[in-house]
């Protein structure tokens, strides 16, 4: 079959053909909005109209023929408009509110999860793992999913003081927003690289090489066209494996997951604020990582119990400090909780004002 | 069918209640043998506790230099269909809108030519398919192209820009994110599709201080919404919410930042000069709240993730600027943004990485944005301050300070 | 006269020598206090005997002479006994009741200057200025004066909020405590060091030199045998010319001095602060420095106006934010004010919740 | 008699109600031609806008490397009986406390060597003897020494320790600053007047978190007293103060950090585990509240002025120790903490910036102190991480994270 012309510089189709009459008309008219249930809102427009919505999650990787029988459904329901979210659920665009009921009990038939609206844990934003990227310590799909498994009940039902956004990062790349949510998982490397120095001279530059470590660890070698790292110094970033591939990270044993917690992106209330290390190190264990799913159902189950209404996680954390997080959780206070790279002097406390715990 | 793998450890994430990528793999696999070996290679990364692809590889389509990640198996004779497994970065529409048509449209091609897996969407907010071979860029290009689809950016370009639904259904939105997203886009298609920066550039844009497309955190410039004016009480729609069982003194008056908000059991008030917008009680009662006034939005500069010297999220560059269509104003601002950042910075250097470098100093110079109280938390807290000959001049020989 | 035998290392004398009876006895066994007037407290001891202090400024040059008239009042009314504090203020320590009034006629009418305690201003940490160091860009005894000759009432008399702690240093050494102040002057070089090649040679460590400037501005100069200044980069700390006297760095019609507001040093209710920089530069104008002292007294003002009651400086515009602050003040925001030092990512705003102002 | 040179512009600083330096230079200039000179200098400082000092010089008194800072005048022909003005530390007695007899002599022997200027006190605490020549400095030291007073440090030495008066005359004093300071001093004579440190190390001791001597913002090493226990409550007394006229709601009540005090009208409640001992509702309200139990101190180190990169506040470190005479548990940890920091600080590098550069964990492993959640404000933010290989086999293999 002969291929079609090609096309450059098109740029994206417009947006407009692909939504909902009713939203066309009612655009930059809505008045308010209503969550229904914790799968169902609706946003009502000044005109009076309604536009009504459920969310469904997505494990984000979908095969086509999951892609087929969604679209099935929109048809059936939506009039054949749907959308993602920015979080990668499903949204089901409904402009006849009788279709609601029909369309959530065939999803319920097909085993589809509907949730993750209002003040609950909606999709964990995550990335490749073992999936597809050359980086990764660990596989992010994989957390993911075992730990949606155990926190189920709160994407579909359960109430959480505020939403609680989760997210996974395979490596400290960190594709995954990580470095601002409420609970989340970073994969790390925790040894220092091993330099094949034949292939580092022939590949790399190795001033490049040299100037890609934040922590000055690496020295070129001239003996052998190649370069040194300084035990001591390293911290595992990976960056010069990222720009020279022959300088190898990755570690069966030592490859493992930290857990990060009380960041923030909204400005409502508080400054958005990074995650901070909650858990310093777990093991890679799959397929279903018992011990971190086991961390961050107690994290969240503690934020659960302490918290004021609308209050989230970092929220939470700064009202009653640092010290009584830990003390809550059970959580070990390690050496590696003490910033000792850029963020050093902005996290020391300067203060004879703290709680025992 | 049975597939070709063994897969005990991927088998038991089909177990239990939320959605697993392992079935959707699984789905995938029944009907191409890319996925099939791409679901082997993973249940073996499962056994060993090691990923096992290479590190990149420059591959793509005629005149472009972005939009796909090259990569390779490091065991193609144990996984040959998975030799070559690259990724394609379709540009989605704003606001991650689709017809059931349209998605068919690419779900049809992606069969013919690749694994059958996708991510709905990948984290910059692209269309992402999961898994090709180099033979088949240019017929998947030619193919998607030809159908208005246009690939997404890849490499030290700018970005993929994505926004929030923004006005399209939310009530809350300061102004249109997904014409404007839309726009730039276009405008940029150059820049998006021929890496020639000194590294990647991303731009953001939500309708509001929800920031729902967390924009202040994974963004180099983030638009954010926002309003100069008051917020419009709707006194009997408070009382709805206090007879419905909200707690108006703790959720909304004893949660306001900056204690601007009083209730007394009757009437809600606000002290607006003193309101900082924040969102949160509008949020938590958006019946009874509004803003009114002028409509605009905040521009923010400089987020990224950690690697190298520590996450940044966005610093305030712009407190407040007009975004109205042709957005001549927006766009030249972000034009001298870019030009700035990309006249002085080093390979694989960010526009937050050089500000810190440089100084806010020169690009606001560059850009023509005067200092604000609004761009700091606080002033600095050194006296290691740097001046010009002609600050003396201007300002402090004045009789007032 | 022959000199009698000197003794080494036998440290400070016993403090307890220098104690009045009453405070002997009552050793950590006070109960409270109380301020009675602005330059009067009392401490009760458990036992119920009492010491009452009264406080006297002082500009804390003293000459001998003026210290031996404190010493025959000390004597008069205090039976010998007195201490300074650690803002360098006198107090006389009274036992018995029926002296105070005497005292503070006796103090009244030598025109000694009685205050400071309570929630008011009291005497100003300084330093040397153009009376001893070699470093001073600024005279800070006289600016001392000239202020505290304006503020005058605040020190014997009205309420603040809470206390404000004054401070000046008349170099950026800053050994005068200005870092934590709630309004302090820090004297200020604007113009990059005037280098003396043949001397820097001969006098000076170019490596030292070198690495000396916070800011890399400094390079060798091997031609000279000396160094070179980039005009881009320095900033005019001074630190070069401190580790090498032959770079000169003071400049009549440059040195000057900024006004930094909002620090504080102790744990009641918020954490010791920095100060932050509220005006960039003033010219230096002896003898009075009028409008440092104007913008000292405005931002006094603004304060004691607008902060709730036992809000320090830096508590109240934290609360009000500083947009807030340069609003209510009149004071211009300037690029100086945008930290472009070690402390900016700690400074700039991250968040879209700012108030207009 | 009338003086050598004019000054009217240091006779402006006559005028007005604060005591005037200029008019205590005046009295001493009609004895001493050092200070007569060292006033007309000043006045031409004034003049000119410039100071007219060298560079400092190294002077001092045999057998000490410090306690006398040299000064030598730029303008020797000018001003000659100030060629030379050096100053003289003289190391003053725990919390400044004097008896009129001690200061008469410390002034009769300054009257017959030096300008009869002094500094009641020096920044660092000490008693500051203003402007001597060389030749009298080895007098002078043998006058003050025979009569028990010794020399205050200057140099890379540890400098003159310092506390506020403690329980001398303070209710709230957790420990006994001056006994602490006073057994300090005496332990470290060789360190303070043999400087053979890398640079400077400042010691100061307050009693509670009021901090009174600045230990947190000037001391490398800050002794801040705190308690251990409940704060205990009068009511009686509360009454009180709100018969009295305060207003215990939003005094106390709503300016409480962490939230932890109530009140109904007639009863104060505080939630003790949550307080954080910030002593403002204990300051504010002394006749009813006090602490109880354990006391001891918290110890913070790190502190210093801005040069050369921002300054620094001191750092937690050790959340409690006990202090108590003689004092062995907390000589000891000082003892580590300063042999850390002088094996491994560069010259001019205090020991703040030091650990900035070795990070935390060397530093408490030194001194033998466990990480602590005290000793943070928060966590860290980034993920770049640093492990030993036995934290591994400690910490990381138990069931429990
Ligand atoms: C596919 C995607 C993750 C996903 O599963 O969604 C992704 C995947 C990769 N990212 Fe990313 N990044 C993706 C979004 C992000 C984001 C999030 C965002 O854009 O909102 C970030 C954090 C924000 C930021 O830009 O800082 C992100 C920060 C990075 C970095 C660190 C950049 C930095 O300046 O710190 C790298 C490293 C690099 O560029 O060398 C990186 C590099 C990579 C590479 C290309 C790995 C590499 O070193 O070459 C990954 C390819 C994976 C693969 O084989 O498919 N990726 N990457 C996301 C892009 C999909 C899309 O186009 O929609
Ligand atoms: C659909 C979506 C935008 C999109 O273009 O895709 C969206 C939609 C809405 N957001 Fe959002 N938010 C969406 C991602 C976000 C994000 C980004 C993220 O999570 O990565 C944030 C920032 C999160 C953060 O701060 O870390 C975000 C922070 C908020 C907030 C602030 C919550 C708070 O109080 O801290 C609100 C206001 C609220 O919930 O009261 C909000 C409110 C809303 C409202 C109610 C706005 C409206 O009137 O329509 C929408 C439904 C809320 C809901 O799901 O409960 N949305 N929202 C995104 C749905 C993601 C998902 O599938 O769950
Ligand atoms: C006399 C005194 C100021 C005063 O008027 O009170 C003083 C005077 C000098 N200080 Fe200081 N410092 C004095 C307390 C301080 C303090 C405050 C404190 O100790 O509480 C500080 C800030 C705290 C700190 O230590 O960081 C201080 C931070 C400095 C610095 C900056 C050190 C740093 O690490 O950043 C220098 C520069 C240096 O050491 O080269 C300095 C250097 C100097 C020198 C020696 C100038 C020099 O470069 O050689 C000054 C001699 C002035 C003179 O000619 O008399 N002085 N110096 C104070 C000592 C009196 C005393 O012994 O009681
Ligand atoms: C005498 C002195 C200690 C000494 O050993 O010399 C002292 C003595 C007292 N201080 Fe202080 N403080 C003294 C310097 C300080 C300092 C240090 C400084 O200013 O450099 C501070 C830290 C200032 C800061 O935070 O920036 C200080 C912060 C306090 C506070 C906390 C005030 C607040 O609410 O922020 C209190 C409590 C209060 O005032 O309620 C306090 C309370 C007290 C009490 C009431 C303690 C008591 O029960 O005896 C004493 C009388 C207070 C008064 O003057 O109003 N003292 N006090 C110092 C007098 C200096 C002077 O001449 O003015
Ligand atoms: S976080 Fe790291 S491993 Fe994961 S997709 Fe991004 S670059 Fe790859
Ligand atoms: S992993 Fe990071 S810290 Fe270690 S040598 Fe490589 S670049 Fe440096
Ligand atoms: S960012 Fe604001 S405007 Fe956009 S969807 Fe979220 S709440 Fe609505
Ligand atoms: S928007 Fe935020 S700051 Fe403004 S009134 Fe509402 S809660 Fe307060
Ligand atoms: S602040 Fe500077 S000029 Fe003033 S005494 Fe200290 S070193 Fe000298
Ligand atoms: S004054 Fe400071 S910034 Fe300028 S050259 Fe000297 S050391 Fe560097
Ligand atoms: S620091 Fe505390 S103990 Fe010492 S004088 Fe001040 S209030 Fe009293
Ligand atoms: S000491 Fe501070 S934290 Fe503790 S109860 Fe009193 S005010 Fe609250």
């Amino acid at each position: 079959m002969a291929l079609p012309e090609r096309q450059t510089d098109i740029g994206p189709p417009h947006y407009e053909q692909f939504l909902p009459p009713v939203i066309k008309k009612n655009y930059a008219k809505w008045k308010y909005h209503e969550v229904l249930d914790p799968g169902t809102m609706v946003h009502v427009a000044e005109s009076g109209d309604e536009i009504y919505t459920v969310r469904v999650a997505s494990p984000r990787i979908l095969a086509t023929e999951t892609i087929y029988e969604i679209c099935d459904l929109a048809d059936k329901y939506c009039d054949g408009y749907l959308r993602f979210t920015s979080r990668n659920n499903i949204e089901f665009l409904i402009s006849d509110k009788s279709k609601i009921d029909p369309l959530k009990k065939e999803l319920k038939d097909r085993k589809y999860t509907v949730g993750g609206i209002g003040p609950r844990i909606s999709n964990v934003v995550h990335t490749q793992g073992w999936v597809h990227c050359h980086s990764a310590c660990t596989d992010a799909s994989g957390l993911v999913k075992a730990m949606m498994d155990e926190l189920y009940e709160y994407f579909t039902e359960k109430e959480l003081p505020n939403k609680v956004r989760l997210a996974v990062a395979c490596c400290v790349n960190m594709c995954g927003a990580v470095h601002c949510s409420d609970i989340a998982l970073v994969a790390l490397h925790t040894k220092i690289p091993v330099v094949d120095n034949d292939k580092v001279g022939k590949m790399c530059e190795i001033p490049t090489v040299v100037g890609s470590c934040p922590t000055t660890a690496i020295r070129p070698n001239p003996k052998e066209k190649s370069i040194t790292i300084n035990y001591d110094k390293c911290m595992y970033c990976g960056n010069c494996f990222t720009v020279c591939p022959p300088i190898s990270i990755k570690d069966a044993e030592r490859d493992g997951v930290a857990i990060v917690v009380g960041g923030k992106i909204c400005s409502l209330r508080s400054d958005p604020k990074f995650s901070k290390l909650a858990i310093p190190f777990f093991y890679n264990e799959p397929p279903r990582w018992p011990k971190i799913v086991a961390a961050v159902k107690n994290i969240l189950d503690v934020y659960a119990r302490n918290a004021r209404k609308h209050e989230r996680v970092g929220e939470w954390i700064e009202r009653v400090g640092w010290e009584e997080f830990f003390k809550l959780t059970g959580i070990e206070f390690t050496h590696q909780h003490i910033d000792d790279f850029t963020f050093m002097r902005d996290t020391l406390r300067t203060s004879a004002a703290f709680k025992w715990a | 069918m049975s597939l070709k793998h063994k897969t005990p450890m991927l088998d038991e994430l089909e177990k239990g209640p939320w959605p697993s990528f392992v079935t959707e793999m699984k789905k995938a696999a029944k009907k191409s043998p890319m996925a099939e070996d791409g679901l082997g290679q993973l249940e073996k990364s499962y056994q060993t506790k090691l990923g096992y692809w290479k590190h990149g590889g420059i591959v793509g389509v005629l005149g472009y230099g972005g939009g796909v990640i090259g990569r390779y198996s490091d065991l193609p004779e144990e996984f040959p269909e998975v030799a070559h497994f690259h990724t394609i970065r379709i540009n989605q529409p704003s606001g991650w809108y689709y017809t059931t048509k349209a998605l068919r449209e690419i779900c049809e091609i992606w069969d013919r030519y690749g694994s059958g897996l996708t991510n709905m969407h990948g984290s910059t907010g692209d269309l992402v398919l999961l898994g090709t071979n180099t033979e088949s860029l240019e017929p998947l290009f030619a193919e998607y192209s030809s159908r208005g689809w246009d690939l997404g950016g890849s490499g030290s370009c700018l970005r993929t820009p994505s926004c929030c639904l923004g006005q399209s259904r939310c009530e809350w939105a300061n102004y249109d994110t997904m014409d404007v997203i839309y726009n730039l886009t276009q405008e940029y298609q150059d820049e998006l599709h021929r890496p020639a920066f000194a590294y990647k550039f991303k731009i953001k844009a939500a309708g509001c201080a929800c920031d729902c497309v967390a924009s202040i955190a994974r963004s180099d410039c983030a638009i954010i919404g926002t309003w100069k004016g008051d917020i419009l009480i709707d006194q009997a729609e408070v009382k709805k919410y206090a007879d419905g069982g909200m707690n108006i003194q703790d959720e909304i008056v004893g949660m306001c930042p900056t204690e601007c908000v009083s209730y007394d059991g009757k009437e809600l008030k606000i002290n607006n000069p003193q309101c900082n917008r924040c969102m949160h009680c509008i949020a938590k009662m958006t019946r009874a709240l509004r803003p009114s006034g002028e409509r605009g939005a905040t521009i923010c500069i400089g987020s990224k993730a950690p690697i190298v010297v520590g996450s940044l999220l966005s610093w305030v560059v712009v407190p407040f600027i007009k975004v109205e269509a042709p957005y001549t104003e927006l766009k030249e601002l972000i034009a001298r943004i870019i030009e700035w950042w990309d006249d002085n910075a080093k390979p694989r250097e960010r526009i937050g990485e050089l500000i810190e470098v440089k100084g806010m100093r020169p690009f606001l110079e560059a850009i023509g944005v005067p200092p604000q109280p609004q761009q700091v938390k606080e002033p600095r807290k050194d006296p290691f301050i740097f001046f010009k000959d002609e600050d003396f001049e201007k300002i402090y020989t004045k009789d007032k300070y």
